[in-house]
């Protein structure tokens, strides 16, 4: 094994040292900072009373549960829209790949706020699509409206994840096995760009679950708004707020890592995938 | 040549995505960018941005935009050329990789608070400063709701983004052209300014424009920082659309139409000079 | 009839004709060579066979079925990629098992001819590996097993061995015949090494801009050459020049000497005083005189490369810079450069060519 | 009491939206919480940190609109009562209690009627601020840089209106445009002093020492200081130069899409039992007077109350000097403080 | 005193010694292959001369000056990489000046200098195109010409070739060659494909677990390889079992035969009845009688493989399976598999090898 493969090493990493603790430092002070305010509920001492509070606290449970849903949702949803598109392009529409990824990119172009406002005025009532006159209407409303901010992330990881394989190649070896378009999907395609679509299912965990703008422009009851409304009536849960949503976030970009880094046939948690597409796959033959 | 047309209907679902849900919002708020609230033409929306609070904000909206994508981008190369090639340990990279994926999409609320419990008023490093230095921070002018307590705010997320995009980039360098240039007689600096760089500069361009676009959309850090105190775009289409008593959807499309407009030169600002960058590439 | 046929195959790629009018019948348990320069269409023909591409015009026939446009998943055709192409979310044995279990094959039949596979490769204890744990040699082993184990009616390869080192390719190219003979399996193998596809197939192709400029046994296509791209393309060539003397007794000059070339005899449109090219391979000029040669021609040493088993004498001759090799043996002695030497040859090897 | 029909027209409706009710506010989680047991309606809270102003143009926006975004009733600043009504916002309805609601707090025709009342106060974060300050002038001093902040946009919050108002009053102003626009100049000064800090005054921000000071109705602050528990310590003054009372009304969306829920809702604010709910949250409950009267309140409650002597020197700003404010805090407030 | 000096010189990663005891002296303007399998630290030992590793033992030279400590910009070093390493942003013009600007040469003289590397290189009219635009051969010889133009002491190229087509492969070693004996120019050259080696070089080293296993002539490696692994990694052998007869008269007794191997004289520890392995190559076996020849062995062919120029019988002899190399000629009969041939060859050509 070749350590340190395209980073020669430099002689005198006393400034690499400097700009990265100097990073680090910027990076954690804010955290820490906020960590010990959450601890001020009780005044002189250092508790965890503002975290008992909340994790008492219905809304919070309340409004959690309801963005994690949503997001699994829009995880769901980007994924099914996704990863055919990019499968389909590489394959068949080499050409078109440009324009797809050009498509995939609007969104950090067009600021969230602009699509949503789009979103109210277009999809009212008398329109042919009224997506914004009921509760469950709403809500799915904001599910495309998480698959709209997440496509930039979910495009790339999914389409890196297959250019990393050789698609085309891949494609053709299950055709001359006898493989029939699905069956290759099902059985090739997707385990293997399985860990980028992870990749990009915790990226857009991580987005929509504080979000904020589209949420509470569609009124939903969301975790971001509830953060905003938090951080207006109280003092001290915002902070523990702010440390659990950091750590939630963490704790799925320390997932994601997982799922990207581990390569098949090391199989620590993912047994249950294995199997259940071994299942799939005799259902389809 | 031209593909047989079936293949094209594979694209089918995404493309009605995008239009339904992208570009047909955008065009109508261009439409309504035009009219009256009694659907007249009328270009009387498109004038008031000219007015001097509408066109301050806007300008506010790009300098502190471009502040902070600038100071994220130079920042981030920074940082990731220590990481990738300043000769540190390898975990220290993977540590920071995580971290800016996380941090990357640490912006609004939580990200208000923090830096309000580390810079406010009886923040942290306020604290400190005045209690261990003898510097009263908020005595000498400076403000986390000021400008460039913003803009400090924003690199919190600029940095790891610009990190995170950067750092593929950064290692697609090979170690074969620094060795050769060293072996026809280069410095490294010398290396660095004639081949490093202008290899990573379309990246860095792409990562500039992002970084911009994603400044420019914020909204939830300036609404949890200030209320609706500081005056960016996105808080006034926030106001707009929240319907307070000023009021006018159509004002509101002019207003969105101004920020899709921005982007849009700025894009191809950027895709000119990329492309003057990118010339030796395929 | 024969097993696979391909009629007048013709594949257009917008403006661009990358194979028109190709021929070939191949028969049962044949082993077939493609060989050709880059570009010259070889892996468009063998996608074709496969049904990955449309031909443009044409039949292919498989058999007695005519598969011109059958799917490639319903034509029981195993393919063999250059860049090996295992799918890395299966072990060797669920790759191997992958086409088995599509056909829907009883589980422990699967496992019988899973394991029979893995013994014909030799890599039985590496059942369990992933292609990242493999070197490129095991991982073409494994997929060409896949692609036999569905017993397909024929085995295409398109450059199997060109990723692999020098050492590894020579033996696997001689594991590849081996099991293409135990299993008397029809078999395309696409190469642009003449040595792999001399040494490999009961017949060659050679390709060039899209036709079969010859095909032939290996020996016919290095000996008698049909046309001067195929014998510049297999092997090394010195060429002279040659006056025809007397066309009836296929006799011409060279250099001031006299000699009948046997292949002119079969040559109609020849004069006397014509001049014609000869060509001679490197193998065929000695510098010590055989038991066949005829002809000697006197000329200077210009320089000698050592090559290992042989060595090429660089020498002027006739005015003509020539190559010549010599096998290194405790006998030979190594000329010197500038040394005046007598090349020595056989009028039965030289090649006649069309200008 | 509410008639049995009404309960079950309400019960058919299912649900209630409601905008702008933060639960902190005037007890109004309790109350909400009461009213969801009591009649076994589910309520739909949008927003609610929308200022009255939102309020109006939310039944705007959603005229016909008959899903969960219209909002059914609200809650709005005195002077927005008769401009909805003005509109056609609102739809007339008399709760039976109406004859123990003073006259001059309630539309003759039904249309919007008062709920509660408080006067301005600012809280102030004795860590910061050990010594309190008395009243708007005291704060107009340097050590107060940095240290003074609204709750909101006065051109949509009620509530950060009469702040500005208020102010005015303590500078001299006459009733009506005169004095917000006296106000107007006062925080114009503040902001030029940098005392004025530019972020919106709450709980967290006041704990955090962002907004040392802020002005807000003594019920909302008494209820922040109750929560923060003495961490920090707050004090809730309400300034000797300026005693602002402010009156609230409710009125029920013309286009409510749960009409009957609505008038159900309104019978159970103005009962016993929705006013008792309101004073627990230090709200002066509009038919305060009635009850003590009568003798409902419980001792323990009155105990708890701001002195009442404050109520005393309060002035309640007429309906004209409050609407001749909003036009000129809507003219001249983003002029003259630069913000859009 | 020669140019270039290695002594001693070690280099060790952790715990991992890549080289050991390395001693090499190159005369001016001579070509030093490194030939050895893959990591035997063929790359670390040119790495080090390059100053791109510190040595962790050992002195390097460069003519009367020590280099070991200093920096690889000052060593005035061409380097050549396996993956060209062209840098992508500048055309080919630019690479190729890119050390003259360096070296604040004027601009005029790097305009005389580039236009004649270029056409050193043959490559004059691709001056204005980037890399992506030209094929891997065509990289290569920018990169070679970008190393040349400032006119280094040493040249150095780690495998230039081995991501090159055989075909082009062969014609830029010539080029290499050609160009190196131009400018007189000191080169090592690593690479591991013996043929190349030994084709191009004035001496080889054969590298061997970080050691330097033999450092001689192409012919000297070939013909007598000083350990049984360089024997093997040069060339393919053939083994025998034989019994020693008379030590002092150096003969040997095999399958019947009785004959003197002068290779064994120069051996000391050798009594009569030990049994001792025998190597030829496959080159100096012949199944014709030979004028040097002395040995006849009767055998049985078991198969023959054409492989263009030469073809490789496979026989059984003394009961081994051997390989033996016959030119394609004229008068050459391809031999059937399973009839009996004599083999013959020249115990001159026999090599002994150590157990
Ligand atoms: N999909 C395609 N579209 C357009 N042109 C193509 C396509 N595939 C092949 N070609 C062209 O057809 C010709 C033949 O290509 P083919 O791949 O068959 O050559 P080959 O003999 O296999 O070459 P190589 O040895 O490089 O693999 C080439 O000129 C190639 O550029
Ligand atoms: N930077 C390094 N860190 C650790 N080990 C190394 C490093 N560079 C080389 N090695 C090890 O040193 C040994 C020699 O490596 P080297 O690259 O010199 O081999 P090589 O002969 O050039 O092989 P190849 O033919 O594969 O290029 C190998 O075992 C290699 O793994
Ligand atoms: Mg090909
Ligand atoms: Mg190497």
């Amino acid at each position: 094994m070749r350590l340190g493969k395209g980073a020669p090493v430099t002689r005198w990493p006393l400034l690499s040292w400097s700009i990265v603790l100097l990073a680090a430092g910027y990076f954690l002070l804010p955290l820490y900072a906020t960590f010990q305010f959450s601890l001020g509920m009780q005044r002189g001492e250092l508790s965890f009373a503002a975290y008992h509070w909340l994790f008492g606290s219905d809304r919070f449970l309340d409004s959690l549960s309801y963005s994690a849903v949503a997001s699994l949702l829009a995880i769901l949803a980007g994924t099914l829209l996704v990863v055919p598109t990019v499968y389909w392009v590489r394959l068949k529409l080499p050409r078109a790949r440009g324009v797809v990824e050009f498509a995939s990119l609007l969104p950090l172009i067009i600021p969230p706020i602009v699509v949503v406002f789009g979103y109210m005025r277009l999809y009212g009532d008398g329109s042919l699509l009224p997506l914004t006159t009921s509760d469950g209407r709403l809500d799915l409303l904001l599910v495309i409206g998480y698959v709209v901010l997440a496509l930039p992330y979910m495009f790339r990881a999914v389409d890196t994840g297959m250019a990393a394989i050789d698609i085309v190649t891949l494609t053709e070896a299950a055709e001359s096995l006898g493989a029939s378009r699905w069956r290759i999907v099902v059985s090739v395609i997707f385990p293997n760009v399985r860990s980028a679509i992870v990749a990009g299912a915790f990226l857009t965990l991580s987005i929509s679950l504080g979000e904020f703008v589209m949420a509470s422009l569609l009124s939903r009851p969301a975790f971001g708004p509830y953060l905003v409304q938090m951080g207006q009536d109280y003092a001290y849960q915002p902070a523990a707020l702010a440390i659990l949503a950091f750590v939630i976030t963490w704790v799925c970009m320390a997932l994601m890592q997982f799922f990207a880094l581990r390569k098949p046939g090391q199989r620590v948690l993912p047994r249950l995938w294995a199997g259940r597409a071994t299942k799939k796959e005799r259902e389809v033959s | 040549m031209g593909s047989p047309l079936w293949r094209w209907l594979g694209l089918l679902p995404f493309a009605l995505f995008v239009l339904l849900f992208l570009v047909l919002p955008v065009l109508y708020l261009v439409q309504g960018a035009f009219q009256t609230p009694q659907g007249q033409f009328t270009f009387d929306n498109l004038r008031a941005l000219a007015s001097p609070t509408i066109a301050s904000a806007y300008s506010l909206s790009i300098r502190l935009s471009l502040v902070s994508a600038g100071l994220g981008a130079l920042g981030g190369l920074l940082v990731c050329y220590a990481l990738v090639h300043g000769g540190l340990p390898s975990w220290l990279r993977h540590a920071f990789t995580t971290f800016s994926g996380v941090a990357s999409n640490f912006a609004g609320v939580p990200l208000a608070f923090a830096f309000i419990a580390t810079l406010g008023r009886l923040g942290l490093v306020t604290v400190l400063l005045r209690d261990l230095f003898g510097i009263n921070l908020y005595a000498s002018g400076f403000s986390l709701f000021s400008f460039w307590g913003l803009a400090l705010t924003y690199l919190y997320f600029q940095l790891p983004l610009m990190l995170l995009i950067i750092t593929p980039a950064m290692q697609g360098l090979k170690r074969e052209w620094q060795e050769a240039a060293e072996s026809l007689g280069a410095s490294r600096a010398q290396y660095w300014r004639r081949v490093a760089l202008p290899v990573l500069t379309p990246s860095v361009l792409s990562c500039f424009m992002l970084l911009f676009a994603n400044a420019f959309g914020t909204l939830a850090t300036v609404v949890a920082l200030t209320g609706a105190n500081f005056p960016v775009v996105p808080i006034l289409l926030f106001q707009q659309i929240r319907g307070n008593v000023l009021y006018n959807p159509n004002l509101g499309f002019a207003l969105a139409l101004g920020m899709v407009a921005i982007m849009v030169v700025t894009n191809l600002l950027y895709f000119v000079l990329r492309a003057r960058a990118e010339r030796w590439q395929r | 009839m024969s097993f696979l046929q391909l009629q007048a195959l013709g594949k257009r790629f917008g403006e661009h004709t990358a194979v028109a009018g190709f021929d070939l019948e191949v028969e049962q348990g044949e082993f077939i060579a493609f060989l050709g320069p880059s570009g010259c269409g070889k892996t468009t023909v063998l996608r074709m066979i496969a049904g990955f591409e449309t031909p443009s015009a044409g039949v292919i026939r498989i058999g007695d079925e005519e598969v011109t446009r059958l799917p490639a998943n319903r034509r029981h055709i195993g393919m063999v990629f250059q860049s090996y192409a295992l799918f890395p979310n299966m072990s060797v044995y669920d790759n191997v098992a992958f086409g088995l279990k599509i056909a829907g094959m009883a589980k422990r039949e699967i496992d019988v001819r899973v394991r029979e596979m893995l013994a014909l490769i030799d890599l039985e204890p590496l059942a369990g590996r992933y292609a990242y744990q493999m070197s490129g040699g095991q991982q073409q082993r494994v997929a060409l097993a896949r692609a036999l184990a569905p017993r397909p009616r024929v085995l295409l390869l398109d450059e199997p061995l060109s990723a692999l080192d020098a050492r590894i390719r020579v033996a696997l190219r001689d594991d590849i015949r081996r099991i293409q003979r135990e299993l008397g399996i029809t078999t395309v193998f696409v190469t642009h090494d003449q040595e792999e596809a001399l040494s490999i197939s009961d017949r060659v192709v050679v390709m060039h801009q899209g036709r079969a400029d010859q095909i032939g046994s290996p020996a016919q296509i290095y000996n008698r050459p049909a046309t001067r791209f195929v014998a510049n393309f297999v092997g090394t060539l010195n060429t002279f020049e040659a006056r025809v003397v007397a066309p009836s007794e296929a006799l011409v000059e060279m250099a001031g000497q006299r000699f009948c070339v046997p292949a002119l005899a079969q040559r109609a449109a020849v004069a006397a005083g014509d001049t014609i090219t000869l060509a001679l391979r490197p193998e065929t000029l000695g510098i010590q005189p055989h038991g066949a040669d005829d002809v000697t021609l006197d000329g200077e040493v210009l320089d000698c490369r050592f090559l290992g088993s042989v060595i090429r004498v660089q020498a002027e001759v006739a005015g003509q810079r020539i190559a010549c090799d010599i096998f290194n043996q405790a006998g030979t002695l190594e000329p010197r450069p500038g040394e005046r030497i007598a090349v020595h040859f056989s009028a039965g090897d030289v090649l006649l060519l069309d200008d | 009491a509410p008639s049995q029909q009404l309960i079950d027209a309400a019960k058919q409706e299912g649900m209630l939206t409601t905008i702008a009710l933060p639960h902190s506010w005037c007890g109004y989680g309790e109350v909400i919480a009461g009213f969801e047991k009591k009649y076994g309606i589910k309520v739909n809270e949008l927003n609610p940190n929308a200022g009255s102003g939102d309020e109006l143009q939310a039944i705007k926006a959603n005229k016909g609109n008959t899903g969960p975004q219209a909002p059914d009733v609200i809650d709005v600043g005195l002077s927005f009562g008769p401009v909805a009504k003005q509109d056609g916002l609102l739809q007339p309805y008399k709760v039976s209690t109406w004859d123990s609601i003073p006259d001059d707090a309630k539309d003759a025709e039904g249309y919007w009627y008062g709920d509660y009342y408080g006067v301005l106060a600012m809280g102030v974060n004795r860590d910061i601020y050990p010594e309190s300050p008395q009243s708007f002038a005291d704060l107009n001093a340097s050590e107060y840089t940095n240290g003074v902040a609204l709750a909101g946009d006065p051109r949509t919050g009620n509530s950060v209106m009469m702040t500005v108002y208020a102010a005015g009053i303590a500078n001299g102003g006459k009733a009506g445009a005169d004095a917000l626009n006296a106000g107007i100049a006062y925080f114009k000064q503040l902001k030029d002093k940098g005392i004025l800090v530019p972020v919106n005054g709450t709980a967290q921000n006041i704990a955090q020492g962002t907004t040392p000071i802020y002005f807000d109705w003594d019920y909302n602050l008494l209820a922040m200081r109750d929560k923060l528990d003495g961490n920090p310590p707050i004090d809730v003054v309400v300034p000797s130069d300026a005693v602002v009372a402010g009156v609230y009304v409710q009125g029920i969306s013309a286009y409510a899409p749960h009409p009957n829920a609505a008038k159900l809702w309104m019978e159970y604010l103005y009962s016993d039992e929705g006013q008792l709910g309101w004073l627990k949250g230090y709200c002066h409950p509009i038919r305060f007077n009635d009850m003590v009267e009568r003798d409902v309140v419980p001792q323990a409650l009155l105990d708890r109350l701001p002195p009442a002597e404050n109520y005393r020197k309060a002035i309640f700003p007429t309906l004209k000097a409050q609407s001749e404010a909003k036009t000129a805090v809507a003219d001249n407030w983003a002029r003259e403080m630069g913000v859009q």
